[in-house]
């Protein structure tokens, strides 16, 4: 343990500390600024504190843009509250500003009378041309109607880490921890989670820790003792469900997902991946498991990646592939070929904002028609889509566990926005989750290949090295129960509807839909995927106003729950709010031939929980 | 699996014969391919149910349903994607992958080569027969410049793919070139790839009768074999022609030349062929027109396989951090319990 | 000019003639037996003749299968008759079979009291055996409900060609034409046409020439002469829109539409592909053509070839690609970068049977869903599919009008039963087809590269090599109007908007939809594709019976005909009939909310004008 | 198009910079390519119109974006099939392909070597900086084995793909290797590149500060380089050495070796470079960790090109046959008339 005693004692101003329910901070600067950590670290300390919180990372393609430009600003926005939450928040109560760009880009979405932290020292002639200030809004008073706090954070971080010998170019990289200090003093955030954080992180370079933990708790003093602060702001934890917590971004609830999902089936787990934003991660952090039976085999291509996950499925492993939009459709050859070879595979989809490159970094939720009809021919496959970040952990364990009970390919869709954004998670226990029940066939008795459950219609999963079991599967049409190669018209006919009915069994596996809201009444919002929390938030709040709306989010998209036809039905209206141009709005429509209305948004950024409301009540003012 | 309770009974040719129905023309080379591993196999002493061949698409992908083992007929090109992911999570089991020019030097040639670099073990048959047999005639990367076929009739533009050459290049561990109407060769050669630990390619010049009849009628025909084989053997001189009247030797500036035994010349100032001299396999492998088409081992090396160094990075990860903790890792980092 | 006297004039047995409207005839044989070839000189001979017809190859997806298999029987179909007809007829009159296995494998579908002439030769013991026959049907009274013709072909054949020096194998491949010229006879067709295609066909060797005339000349003989034969049938022309005809293939006349197009658009055309069945032979056809500004590139892939398609349009040539199912899966990222740089690309999937390899030489019509909603995020391209063989030249003509026009790729859908069906063609006069007129843009004058056409809201092509225009264009999300990469949300969601707006308005193009039959009434049949002569001929016959059923074929699956929805509305129920198991039928439900019922074959092969009347008249009475 | 009409200004590197701010990191090496490419094309005497760049997807493949040239940045891997297909219907165009590591070797390595077999006449920049940059560090096929990544925190297991060599195997026409900081080096092989009539292909070694610092430090180093960088010129002698004190020789077996100069060694007992021949570009794309990096040019042959061959087969087609008459291909076969 470091400590550090540099920092003088200084007189304590007394302060004021208020109570609030609810606060959003958005932290931005440079690519190179360090602002994503600093939200995340916040993150967790709000969390060891016990506060609900969700959160929106944000930053740009470029990997180290050029400094100060409006371009290169990284942000990183956090919502913490005493009460359930479920969005980032539509506009942020603070914003740490690290310079004029990021002050520039990120103003506008600040509440009014909202708070500003802004680093003086990057406030130069040549940054404020940069964003395209005339003047320095610092000074010029066009921030009258906030509450501004000018600190010169570089130059007191360079103060701070004096005498350890660092260059100013390393010296000034702690800013971030600076700003972080000071924020959490003033929303009395406890600092030690990131203190072993630093120690963890940097262990290495001792001289590292010392330098950010002293910036750090530099930053925390200077709001304890700096007469500008005069209140400090409490958010007390949240009533959250007993249990213990951790938290946990949608990447890492998947990553573990799969890793769980695949220990319960006592089978070793092959991811096959190409790196691809916003999905690497995933990758990376199933590679860091190596000490369970984990292979991670980043393959010359996303083909090769699902060609090698496939062919470890037929070797008897839980093969699963990660990617996004770009990379999907790179694979959806092999896994036609898994739909023919009826093998259990795992496809995970980490949306991104398209079409081609788009904006690799943004969010969207526009691959759901290419996820379920993107395939040549008729090419059935099991659909899922988690709603938040933890729920990615029981969706990727519900992915393996229905691909391996069905033997069929199984798409999973996350994106961008529950990839990178946290929650508070309950940690489940091990011997809570499920066992999947894996019964590899070993007896040659009466063996045919495509013999099916008559449950499931699942074929028996058979691992090469069975004696007596040797048989050939391939993408040629093939006759029922022998597997041969045929063209026989009629059997073509009855494998394409035994392959469709087979998805359609899973229904049985889908839980009763839950109703949020009435079970009846005007208006019906239907949604998937990571829109759950705005649209939780948005229907609960005009709700409360006393208005009839109820909402319906789908985590199984294909096939759909087979209650959610007697659902529909008990609604007047229906609204589909999606982050694309409607498409599971599309698949209502065809399936129960209802008038459902989209809410649509195509920015790369999630709703806001306002524009759901008004929409909301325009349709139940209609 | 319960590999060691099979009583490992003495199989035959016939025990690796599928019960499907041979369906290439007739009069194809693949026959004779599918013949000499059918009688390779029982050689070797493994168990059917631990052969898996893996193919993509073509006639020559057709292979996997006429052996009596596992079989995996896959999509076009990417064979050596499935059978890597196979072979690194089921290390003890042979995996064989089946191709064509096309399917393994069209399509299929990134992956062709990703799978030879990373040293998978596997064993890489690609049948060239110099022409797509299967889309019925056009022509494939191995096709020689101005061919015409259906898809050029006015003859092709591109210079060919040296399949040895590709495969050097990818710094293959194990490369050779057999022919399938050389029984006994071939026989050899598949043993040799069996053998060798890591990815193993072999070419294997086949006829396409139907589509491309005659391409290798030189190397092929009793009349002219002899001037136009050129068998590597290990450690001996490279001599050929129909009385091995003839030798090669290297020249000024490395380059190659063809010599006659005799006349002042004898076999000590051969080229002598080894299999682990780099640079006499690239050497080899692009010979011109005027010389004998080397048939045999161009390289054969070791090297790590990588479906042993992903087994054994776990095995170590699980000796330095035991065995991987469900529970320890769900409740990793910072925690808080709600009561 | 060759000559035969070889066979000797024999005394002539009087023959009676017997008119028929419509005859289906249907050759089979081995792989090897050349049935596609007889079947093909056979439809040009009554094309010749000037009566309708259409036909249905069907072949096995081996080369050449051992011979006297089931699975190697290769068959086809040609119907013919003097008055319109638009299918190659459910079941065949007559069965010209060159083996056991040929007879079993299509005796089923053969009308009663059909003709079956067998080539007894072929009916051994052995083949008997090989096609599960335990006694030779032609012996056992098993046909005795059929005219049946027993001829030893084989040996016939042999005899003809005597004398020229032929070995046995090369000499009995002339049996297909003995067959031919046997058939010829029988229905009374010219064998002129084959005569010269013979000539045509093997000019650089004699031999074949005078064998394969010969053996013609012989089976036309035997039948004027042979006892067994005491009627021969005449098909009268039929009364087409005057013209001038030949016999087209789909395949045949996709490619034909694809150079019209290039040559009236006046630029170079660039066909990129990746051979595939049943696709390959539009390569193949515009390969020849080198005399044309033609560029044909086969690739070492389909994404390749799309991506040298893609590279060549933004040269300024028309850039088309040409595949089948899963080649069109490996395209869908580069169609993305196309739709995101707004460049005309042609893609033509010419559909077979899958899904995976499935079976490739077997027609389906499946891909719809994949070609509109296949790619990741909001893709919209242009869908349009062709509905007779001929209609491949002007919907492939379309396909490349339109995409140079709106700046637009255009996925034009054909199948395998268009591909190698054949029907009589009226050849268009080049003057009358349409002018594509396209203006390469030259000026710098305020040119930026996203600048629209106000009317269809196409983006200017500029061809590098343009003095003053240099611009960049990529994948990334880019800006209204100057097209600089661009991260900013509301842009993004205009530029998806406008991307929608521009194939949305294409339904400017769209001519007023046909409907066949009343313009409202009980049923509305609603067919797209290579189904519409089955549902024309269906529908005819069920309104024949006074019944109210109309008809209407989509030409343009996206956008749809804008007055689609209007005719929907006037009809009490819709029946929509496809080759899948219902994709059309999605939009239909999903676009106008009518509750739409499916007729769905997934067998590989057409729909029989049978089985949909039998629907129809089910609906209409329910 | 007017070129002709166009004025011949005479350019400077000013008019080939774009208006657009470059994003790469700081430091990058990708700037010290980007300067000399602006620095070489004014010499080069084409105007800016006639310059096309293609890229994939990576740092390096941003290229275009701040070339004031036309540009094309597509789709990752994909960039030589996209220029193959504007080169061949616009021979006329000098097109550029800028790739990576990863996004050349990687997902695009089939389309580079169907490229560079074909001779399609287009010039691809591979920037090698051993690591995927854009999507934050994972290993890349040029990264050393063992190499410990995000995607590998226990080391790659991969051996690395040696781009020369892979080059040299499809039979490119023109291989060459230059480094972002050597600026008169890599301007020279610019400059090679664009006067050879054919694929050409250049490895750039390049630095990623960020993610790969220092990978190719040795070479490029001032106090080391002069051990570690081997300069090939034609028809001189290979030596290397801070004060070119030592030379490579052919040794046994066609091995190269390292000798000491003057020690009864002299230049005559090198090799001396023959970009002409290819056993020389072999062995020296392959001298192995104990030898200096060779740079230059390994290999410049020449031979047709797909380009020039697609369109005179058009030019001859239409000699021989007349010029299309769509008339008369609409109207071919047998045709009858209806009344
Ligand atoms: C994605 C895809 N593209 C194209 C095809 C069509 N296809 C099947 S086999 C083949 C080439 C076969 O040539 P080769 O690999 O040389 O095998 P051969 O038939 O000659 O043995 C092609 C192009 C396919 N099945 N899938
Ligand atoms: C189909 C597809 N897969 C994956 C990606 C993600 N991706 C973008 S660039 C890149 C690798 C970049 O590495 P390299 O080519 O070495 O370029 P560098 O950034 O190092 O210059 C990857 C994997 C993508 N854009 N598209
Ligand atoms: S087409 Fe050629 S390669 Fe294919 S089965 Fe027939 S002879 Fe063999
Ligand atoms: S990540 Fe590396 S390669 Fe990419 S711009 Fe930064 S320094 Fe350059
Ligand atoms: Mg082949
Ligand atoms: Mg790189």
């Amino acid at each position: 343990m470091t400590t550090h005693t540099e920092t003088p004692p200084r007189p304590q101003v007394p302060k004021r500390t208020e109570e609030l329910d609810e606060v959003v901070i958005r932290f931005a600067g440079d690519s190179g600024d360090g602002m994503q950590l600093a939200g995340m670290q916040f993150t967790n300390e709000t969390a060891v504190a016990g506060t609900d919180l969700a959160t929106l990372p944000d930053f740009p393609a470029e990997i180290r843009a050029p400094a100060g430009t409006l371009f290169g600003v990284s942000g990183f926005q956090v919502n913490f509250s005493s009460h359930d939450i479920f969005t980032p928040g539509d506009n942020p109560d603070v914003l740490v500003m690290m310079n004029p760009a990021a002050l520039k880009v990120n103003l506008r979405d600040l509440k009014p009378g909202g708070i500003i932290i802004a680093d003086t020292a990057e406030f130069t002639e040549n940054n404020l041309k940069k964003a395209g200030f005339a003047t320095s809004p610092l000074e010029d008073g066009s921030l009258a109607k906030y509450q501004v706090f000018p600190v010169d954070i570089t130059q007191m971080t360079l103060r701070a880490v004096e005498g350890l010998n660092l260059n100013t170019k390393v010296a000034s990289r702690c800013k971030n921890f600076y700003a972080l200090g000071l924020t959490s003093w003033l929303f009395t955030r406890p600092i030690d989670p990131t203190i072993r954080w630093i120690e963890g992180r940097f262990k290495k370079t001792p001289e590292l820790v010392d330098a950010n933990i002293r910036a750090l708790k530099a930053g925390y003093h200077f709001g304890e003792t700096a007469e500008m602060f005069a209140v400090q702001y409490e958010v007390k934890p949240a009533r959250l469900v007993p249990g213990k917590y951790r938290n946990i971004t949608g990447n890492s609830a998947t990553a573990l997902g799969f890793i769980a999902a695949a220990e319960r089936a006592g089978l070793p787990l092959f991811l096959g991946s190409y790196p691809i934003t916003p999905a690497s991660d995933v990758l990376h952090e199933v590679a860091s498991y190596k000490n369970f039976n984990v292979y991670t085999f980043q393959a010359e291509d996303e083909i090769a990646a699902v060609g090698a996950a496939l062919g470890a499925a037929y070797g008897g492993a839980i093969g699963i592939c990660t990617t996004s939009g770009p990379g999907m459709l790179l694979k959806q050859e092999m896994i036609n070929l898994a739909v023919m070879v009826e093998l259990p595979l795992i496809i995970a989809d980490i949306q991104r904002a398209g079409p081609s490159t788009g904006m690799p970094t943004k969010t969207e939720q526009a691959d759901l028609l290419m996820a379920i009809y993107g395939r040549a021919s008729e090419s059935p496959v099991v659909v899922l889509a988690p709603a938040t970040p933890g729920e990615c952990f029981f969706m990727a364990f519900e992915a393996v566990r229905l691909a391996a009970k069905y033997m069929v390919p199984v798409i999973y869709m996350s994106d961008g926005y529950l990839a990178n954004g946290a929650e508070p998670w309950k940690i489940p226990k091990v011997s809570e989750l499920p066992q999947i029940d894996v019964q590899f066939r070993t007896s040659p008795e009466g063996f045919q290949p495509y013999l099916r459950d008559p449950e499931t219609l699942a074929r028996a999963w058979v691992k090469p090295g069975t004696p007596g079991l040797e048989h050939r599967i391939g993408g040629l049409a093939k006759e029922d129960v022998t597997g041969h190669v045929s063209y026989d018209p009629i059997n073509n006919e009855k494998m394409v509807r035994l392959r469709a009915e087979k998805v359609a069994r899973v229904a049985m596996d889908i839980p009763r839909t839950d109703v949020r809201g009435d079970p009846s009444g005007k208006l019906l919002v239907i949604g998937w995927g990571s829109t759950y929390g705005a649209l939780v938030e948005a229907t609960e709040r005009v709700r409360a106003q006393g208005k009839s709306v109820s909402h319906v989010h789908l985590r199984y998209l294909n096939p759909l729950p087979p209650d959610l036809k007697e659902i529909i039905r008990r609604f007047e209206r229906v609204l589909v709010p999606e982050l694309n141009t409607g498409q599971l709005l599309k698949i209502i429509r065809a399936e129960y031939l209802v008038d459902a209305k989209g809410m649509n948004k195509i920015q790369g950024y999630p709703f806001k929980v306002g524009e759901l409301m008004q929409k909301i009540q325009e349709l139940l003012e209609e | 699996m319960s590999q060691a309770a099979t009583p490992m009974l003495k199989l035959t040719r016939k025990d690796f014969m599928s019960d499907q129905e041979v369906r290439w023309c007739p009069g194809c080379g693949d026959y004779a391919i599918l013949a000499q591993m059918q009688k390779v196999l029982p050689e070797l002493g493994i168990p059917r149910d631990q052969l898996v061949f893996v193919s993509g698409i073509g006639c020559a992908s057709r292979f996997p349903y006429y052996m009596n083992t596992y079989g995996f007929h896959t999509i076009h090109g990417r064979a050596p994607a499935i059978a890597t992911g196979l072979k690194i999570s089921r290390p003890e089991l042979h995996v064989w992958v089946v191709t064509g020019d096309g399917d393994g030097l069209s399509i299929g040639g990134n992956h062709l080569i990703h799978a030879l670099r990373r040293n998978v073990d596997i064993k890489i048959l690609l049948f060239n027969n110099r022409i797509y047999g299967l889309t019925k005639g056009q022509y494939s990367p191995t096709s020689e410049l101005g061919k015409v076929t259906k898809s050029t009739p006015f003859g092709s533009l591109d210079y060919p793919i040296n399949p040895i050459e590709i495969a050097l290049g990818a710094e293959a561990t194990f490369v050779a070139r057999s022919v399938d109407v050389e029984t006994k060769h071939l026989q050899e050669t598949l043993r040799r790839a069996h053998e060798h630990k890591g990815s193993a390619f072999i070419e294997i010049l086949q006829n396409c009768n139907v589509f491309n009849d005659g391409a290798w009628e030189p190397i092929t025909d009793r009349a002219t074999k002899g001037d136009h084989q050129l068998v590597l053997e290990q450690g001996k001189p490279l001599v050929f022609g129909k009385n091995r009247e003839k030798g090669i030797r290297l020249g000024k500036d490395m380059n190659p030349e063809i010599v006659t035994l005799g006349e002042g010349v004898d076999t000590s100032q051969l080229l002598v062929h080894d299999e682990t001299n780099p640079s006499m396999a690239y050497i080899l492998s692009r010979l011109g027109p005027q010389f004998p088409t080397p048939i045999g081992v161009f390289r054969a090396v070791k090297r790590m396989t990588y479906d042993e160094g992903a087994n054994a990075q776990i095995e170590s990860a699980k000796k330095r951090l035991g065995p991987g903790d469900l529970e320890a890792i769900l409740n990793r980092g910072d925690t808080w319990v709600v009561k």
